[in-house]
């Protein structure tokens, strides 16, 4: 007869199966070590607001202050490079995108925009919405390339915007010029304005321009991880 | 040594015998008959496949999104060379089903018309590149129609690759002792596949250049 | 019927009726969401009830069987018993597709009736969608109905407002008694529109109008929600500030918004948001 | 005995195709997958590894999957044809002995079983562990443990390996072991298909659980364009994937289907096919027919991706409608390939333990078959608030409302069955109980989810999530579990401790419907699927629903130590009949001997003849010489 047993065939001793066992789990953990490691890896490092320097009103609140830069290229920022990045082409803000601002404050943003127009797909978000005033300062290139500046509540034209600065759960939608192609190299429009926080919480922030180029209709890639176009606004 | 004669395995294996006697269930005429119900079967399930293609095909054109059935600029490429891809497929299906039905008896005219048929296959393959060379529109600038013609036309001559593939295996299984010629019934069979891939290929046609 | 048999059946059928009353009675107490803001919420209410009435006593009667089965009809330990060899009956079997069948047909039958019942794809009373086309333009569908554009995206959705210039707004304002008919379409990838409260759900798809009624009947706010899967920011895709107003406050509302989306133009109405690249990578 | 009957239960590799240049076996199929997927990814990308290019990793899966099979054994047979080597079906044997045969590419069904049985087990572990993070990630409303963008990788690359696992779990490993004891045959039709069906699902695996490191893909099991198309690198994990496994799904039922049509023994009539074979044709019919589409469909997405057609894009002409109606048709017809073998299954182990013949046979057979024909008009109820042709949506709606009669059919004719039966409450029968009950849940809550108007509410929401679980783990997992109880002594020579299994049985039940059933609430009041965050009220629900989960893992956890230690480390082998059942696979001597039978059993009478007064022997083993 051929009679062979369908398991394991030979007959080892027990301490013989029981390193087998014993390895085959290590293999497994040291698999399930990568496969869990690798989604519970915590994300970008977060960039803590430091106390205004600009007086907004006669708030008594507290006051802070966040500088962020927006960058075409990982590779072009100016202000805040990030030299070992991952994604060198990807469009991002800088440094990071996880921002930690205090409770029931004021602050008071700062963006060196350097990218050129993308521009928005529905011209609704070229208005500003929640922001202190309802309008923002904007350093800005014309079209003969001179600085000139200002206070806005919407940009002229929803064509020329390269992104836009929005916490949806505060309200607070800002549009960012794209720099001028007239304006010399190396040139960047700064916006600045201010909104509220109220109670501690976690929010997300993001761009409404589809500015993720390579990715069908833009919204892919640095529009969708953390650390690029998209990230956190910790209020605590 | 002779054509016919079977080639001996180039390399000796660690002590194995090399041939058993057979046991009933692998007899020649089982196989013929599992080779017959699987290969329906596996044509049906080929069906399947290829009516999502003409699905997408009609339902894209029936929707033309954005008006980007046919971009401006995407003709049809020439019926012509159409033609004769679905001709060379048409003749390969037809010469292979010829030598099938000669191979019980006359191995040799079998071992021809399966050449024959190889040869048509293989021109088809170089037709069917040459048109995908000069379509006269690219498939990168959008527009349904582009999409499903390189789509539907290249798994179809995926297809085909293999069958080719497989009548290579034919021709050289027909020998003396091969298996083509220990199993005849199971070489009818794949005929059948070769008709169907002929089939889709001339409704394709149709589809494609003239509807 | 054998005496044992009709023991067993009489014993299963008592004890089903008694707790399927119980069941159905307190089904019944149930009021299940999405609660009555408008004629949708309240028309799927009332049949999520009705389907949880129907259910009840089949999860009874099955549950009721296997465990009257497994308690009565045991093997004795330690014996080797066959049960009696029946190897199906005829008229049960006829019998319990029949009720299967009649069951279906009552279930298909109310929801083809709702369902019929807007044939000509304008019945607000108890619509979610047209049953006809769902491709077309503003002004097809009933003249004083209100008609809302919703515009997904990632990630937020916005409502233009045809009738009032093309008016956009970050929250949806709807007018109490109202009849709404809804537009909605995404400018990149699908979405799902979802007014909890309000019992309406449609897909946003690129350059595809999809159209969904509303019939709106107290006021209150209610929450949008994304409900199809659509990256990173798809779970707070939550707007909780959309509200049903009185007449007065909305043609209030109406007008403020009026006034301060002046300075942006914005098309009345737009199904299309293209162009988008032809070509990635470029 | 006699060297006519050398041959085995599935034909072993002929000695001339062993004899290639290389040695085939895992190892060379490992180290060819890394070339392959070299080589690949190089042509792709122009010659370079580029980031970001679809392409080159597109081309790199393939490559390496192909060279994998081709390094694992699969060319041989087709390059010793071309090379006109002589061709047997059978030879004198494996070449490969002990456990190193099941790492290997092998010929035999029982072999085949067995490996498809430890891949299920292992990816259904990973499945498992995606779960315990998703939960893990719910205790809050924020996302504090996985950040957004990597909690959708996961919940895709939980829902994918499940459906990987739900689509083969049950036809994989017992279909191939058992069907061809069932029906009395020594062979498969096709048996390089049949092991080519498994060799498919390692890279499959491998495949998927390599998208994290190119970022993943946030679509879910649905992939639905043209999210799709915006993520990176990682979805071509999901196609390539879903490629394999539909191709895996399509050959393993032309196999199945011409094995059942043409291989059955003398006086194995239809009527007497065991009514898990039944649950295996109609399941392998589904997936015959519905893999091609599937197929296709993930082409076109390929296509999109690395070659810039626009198959899903609107603005060119495409259509995402396109792939939800593709990707349906395949995936309704999908589902009812997970829960159709587990019919079988429950169907096949009640009579026996009820110890009663299986009540309406017939009917069982025409619900299987109802169920196999109806799921093919009900695929646009997953569309009904797509917006795509409404005036379809009652056709939709009565189609699948019309599925419950089929599907009511199988409680039928447990009733019929369980009915003045001798029911032993083994541990395989508490499962399929089980599943009975969490199936009927799962089947009310669909009859939910049919109803248009109040799917509009439901649609997409946990609802929808806690019916397919209810389905998929209360129904098909259960079966799996009651079949792995049930069928383990035969498979394997060793019992499973029982007493460790009703523990389980309890636990995981208890535990199951307690995690799942508090989402029906979390989803008609208002949390959709796949969020990584939720409305603040609903913590307390979601957190009690984590804790029953981790507990629900933790009786799989329970289930794989008995698993394990029995299969070992337990010194007994099993009896040969431990349930005392009529299935003739009980009749053959543990462990099973290499050739199924010696001679070709002739039926004389069904499976399931209990209580028969002159009872017939269900097969007339060797009293008459095999046919000729």
């Amino acid at each position: 007869m051929f009679a062979v047993v369908v398991s394991g065939g030979t007959n080892r001793g027990t301490p013989a199966r029981l390193i087998v066992l014993v390895l085959t789990i290590g293999v497994v953990a040291a698999l399930l070590a990568l496969f869990i490691g690798d989604f519970v890896v915590r994300g970008p490092e977060s960039l803590t607001a430091s106390p205004a320097t600009v007086a907004q009103g006669n708030t008594p609140a507290q006051n802070a202050f966040v500088h962020l830069e927006v960058v075409g290229s990982v590779a072009a920022a100016i202000t805040f490079p990030r030299p070992d990045d991952p994604h060198p082409t990807w469009v991002s803000y800088l440094p990071t995108t996880i921002l930690k601002v205090p409770a029931n404050s004021t602050v008071t943003m700062q963006i060196d925009q350097e990218d050129t127009p993308s521009g928005l797909r529905n011209p609704f978000w070229s208005q500003a919405f929640g922001i202190e005033g309802g309008t923002f300062h904007m350093t800005y290139f014309d079209d003969q390339g001179a600085p000139q500046q200002g206070d806005f509540s919407s940009i002229p034209d929803a064509a020329t915007a390269a992104h836009t600065f929005a916490i949806p759960d505060l309200g607070v939608f800002v549009p960012l010029e794209g720099v001028n192609a007239a304006a010399p190299a190396g040139s960047m429009n700064v916006i600045t304005f201010s909104f509220k926080t109220g109670k501690a919480g976690l929010y997300h922030w993001q761009c409404f321009v589809p500015c993720g180029s390579g990715t069908i209709y833009g919204n892919g890639g640095p529009m969708q991880t953390l650390g690029y176009m998209a990230g956190f606004l910790i209020v605590q | 040594m002779s054509v016919d004669e079977p080639v001996p395995p180039p390399f000796a294996h660690r002590g194995m015998p090399t041939l058993t006697t057979r046991s009933p269930e692998w007899e020649p005429e089982v196989d013929a008959r599992l080779a017959r119900v699987g290969t329906r079967i596996w044509i049906v399930a080929d069906v399947f496949f290829f009516a999502a293609w003409f699905f997408a095909f009609f339902y894209l054109r029936a929707l033309n999104n954005n008006y980007d059935w046919l971009p401006a600029g995407t003709t049809h490429p020439t019926r012509a060379i159409g033609a004769i891809i679905v001709l060379l497929a048409i003749v390969a299906a037809g010469l292979y089903w010829a030598g099938a039905r000669a191979i019980v008896t006359q191995r040799a005219t079998a071992r021809l018309f399966f050449w024959l048929a190889l040869l048509a296959g293989v021109l088809c393959f170089v037709v069917q590149i040459y048109e995908f060379k000069n379509l006269g529109f690219d498939p990168q600038q959008g527009g349904g129609f582009p999409s499903v013609f390189i789509g539907l036309k290249g798994v179809w001559l995926f297809q085909l690759t293999g069958a080719m593939f497989w009548l290579a295996t034919q021709i050289a299984q027909a020998r003396p002792l091969g298996d083509a010629t220990i199993r005849p019934k199971s070489v009818v069979t794949f005929g059948n596949f070769m008709l169907f891939l002929a089939a889709i290929a001339l409704v394709s046609y149709v589809v494609l250049y003239f509807v | 019927m054998t005496g044992p048999t009709r023991t067993h059946a009489l014993r299963l059928l008592i004890a089903w009726a008694v707790l399927s009353v119980v069941g159905v009675l307190l089904a019944l107490q149930l009021r299940l969401p999405p609660g009555d803001q408008s004629q949708q919420s309240i028309d799927e209410s009332g049949l999520l009830q009705l389907m949880t009435v129907i259910s009840t006593p089949v999860f009874i009667g099955v549950v009721l069987f296997v465990l009257y089965s497994v308690v009565v009809f045991r093997q004795k330990r330690g014996a080797l018993e066959d049960g009696p060899p029946s190897y199906g009956n005829f008229r049960v079997q006829v019998a319990w597709v029949a009720i299967t069948a009649v069951i279906v047909l009552i279930l298909a039958g109310i929801g083809i009736g709702e369902l019929a019942g807007r044939a000509n794809g304008t019945n607000f009373a108890s619509s979610n969608q047209p049953s006809l086309a769902t491709t077309g333009s503003v002004g097809t569908t009933e003249a004083n109905a209100l008609q809302i554009q919703v515009i997904a995206q990632q990630w937020y959705f916005t409502y233009r407002y045809p009738d009032y210039a093309g008016v956009e707004s970050l929250h949806l304002m709807l007018p109490v008694n109202a009849n709404v008919v809804i537009h909605v379409t995404s400018t990149d990838i699908l979405h799902s529109w979802w007014a909890y409260e309000l019992g309406v759900k449609a897909d946003a798809n690129p350059g595809v109008d999809n159209i969904t009624y509303l019939t709106t009947l107290r006021t209150g706010s209610f929450t949008v929600r994304c409900a199809e899967l659509c990256g990173i920011w798809h779970g707070n895709m939550v707007d909780t500030n959309g509200a049903v107003v009185s007449q007065a406050d909305f043609a209030t509302w109406v007008a403020d918004l009026q006034k301060s989306s002046a300075n942006v133009t914005l098309p009345p109405y737009s199904q299309y948001y293209f162009p988008s690249p032809r070509v990635k990578g470029t | 005995m006699a060297t006519a009957t050398l041959g085995t239960g599935g034909p072993t590799l002929q000695a001339s195709e062993r004899q290639m240049v290389l040695p085939t076996n895992l190892l060379t199929g490992i180290v060819l997958a890394a070339v392959g997927y070299y080589v690949g990814v190089q042509i792709g990308n122009g010659f370079g590894f580029n980031d970001g290019l679809n392409t080159g990793v597109l081309l790199g899966y393939t490559f390496g999957s192909v060279m994998f099979l081709v390094g694992v054994g699969f060319a041989n047979y087709p390059l010793a044809r071309l090379f006109g080597w002589p061709i047997a079906p059978q030879s004198a044997g494996d070449e490969y002995r002990g456990a190193w045969r099941f790492l290997n590419l092998s010929l035999d069904h029982k072999v085949i079983g067995i490996q498809y049985l430890v891949a299920m087990l292992m990816a259904m572990f990973f499945g498992g562990i995606g779960a315990m993070l998703i939960r893990t990630n719910l205790l809050s409303p924020d996302q504090l443990v996985v950040p957004p963008d990597k909690y959708l990788v996961l919940v895709s690359m939980h829902s994918v390996m499940m459906i990987f696992v739900a689509s083969a779990a049950i036809v994989g490993p017992f279909g191939n072991f058992f069907v061809p004891y069932m029906i009395g045959t020594n062979r498969m039709a096709f048996p390089r298909l049949e092991a080519l069906s498994f060799w498919l699902v390692p890279p499959a695996i491998v495949i998927l659980l390599a998208a994290p490191l190119f970022g993943g893909f946030p679509t879910g099991w649905t992939g639905y364009a043209p999210l799709s198309e915006q993520a990176g690198q990682g979805f071509d994990s999901y196609i390539v994937g879903f490629a394999l496994i539909g191709t895996a799904l399509c050959v393993s039922g032309v196999n199945m289907l011409t094995t059942v049509i043409s291989l059955r023994a003398p006086g194995m009539t239809w009527t007497r096919l065991p009514i898990f074979v039944w649950g295996v044709f109609s399941a392998s019919i589904l997936g015959t027919f519905a893999a091609p589409i599937l197929a296709s469909a993930v082409i076109m997405q390929g296509f999109d991706r690395s070659m810039n057609t626009s198959f899903f894009i609107s603005s060119n002409g495409g259509s995402p409608y396109l792939w939800e109606n593709l990707f349906w048709f395949f995936g309704h017809p999908e589902v009812y390939i997970f829960i159709l073998p587990a019919f079988g299954i429950v169907m096949e182990l009640i009579p026996h333990f009820a110890r009663k013949p299986l009540w309406g046979y017939r009917t069982a057979v025409v619900g299987l078959l109802g169920v196999t024909l109806l799921s093919w008009f009900v695929w646009q109820h997953h569309l009904f608030v797509s917006g795509i042709a409404p005036a379809l949506r009652p056709f939709y709606m009565f189609s699948t409302e019309m599925i419950s009669i089929p599907t009511g059919i199988v409680f039928l004719v447990a009733f019929g069955t369980l009915w003045r039966a001798k029911i032993s409450m083994t541990v395989p029968m508490l499962f399929c109980l089980g599943f009975l009950f969490n199936f009927l849940i799962g089947g009310l809550s669909g009859v939910f989810l049919s109803d248009v108007p109040s799917d509009v509410t439901l649609h997409g929401s946990y609802f929808s999530m806690a019916h397919f679980h209810f389905t998929i783990v209360g129904g098909e997992i259960f079966a799996i579990v009651a079949a792995i109880y049930y069928w383990f002594p035969k498979m394997t020579g060793r019992m499973l401790n029982m007493t460790l299994g009703k523990i389980h049985f309890w636990w995981m039940m208890i535990a199951f419907n307690l995690a799942f059933m508090p989402l029906f609430a979390a989803g008609i009041l208002d949390m959709p699927r796949r969020v990584s965050t939720y409305a603040p009220s609903l913590q307390g629900l979601n957190d009690w629903v984590s804790f029953w989960a981790y507990l629900l893992f933790a009786s799989m956890l329970l289930f794989a130590v008995n698993v394990i230690w029995s299969w070992f480390f337990n010194p007994k082998v099993a009896p040969a009949d431990p349930w005392h059942v009529r299935s003739i696979e009980w009749t053959l001597p543990t462990p099973l001997p290499r050739r199924n039978f010696e001679r070709i059993p002739t039926f004389t009478s069904g499976p399931y003849d209990y209580g028969n007064p002159s009872p017939r022997p269900a097969a007339d083993l060797g009293s008459e010489p095999a046919p000729a």
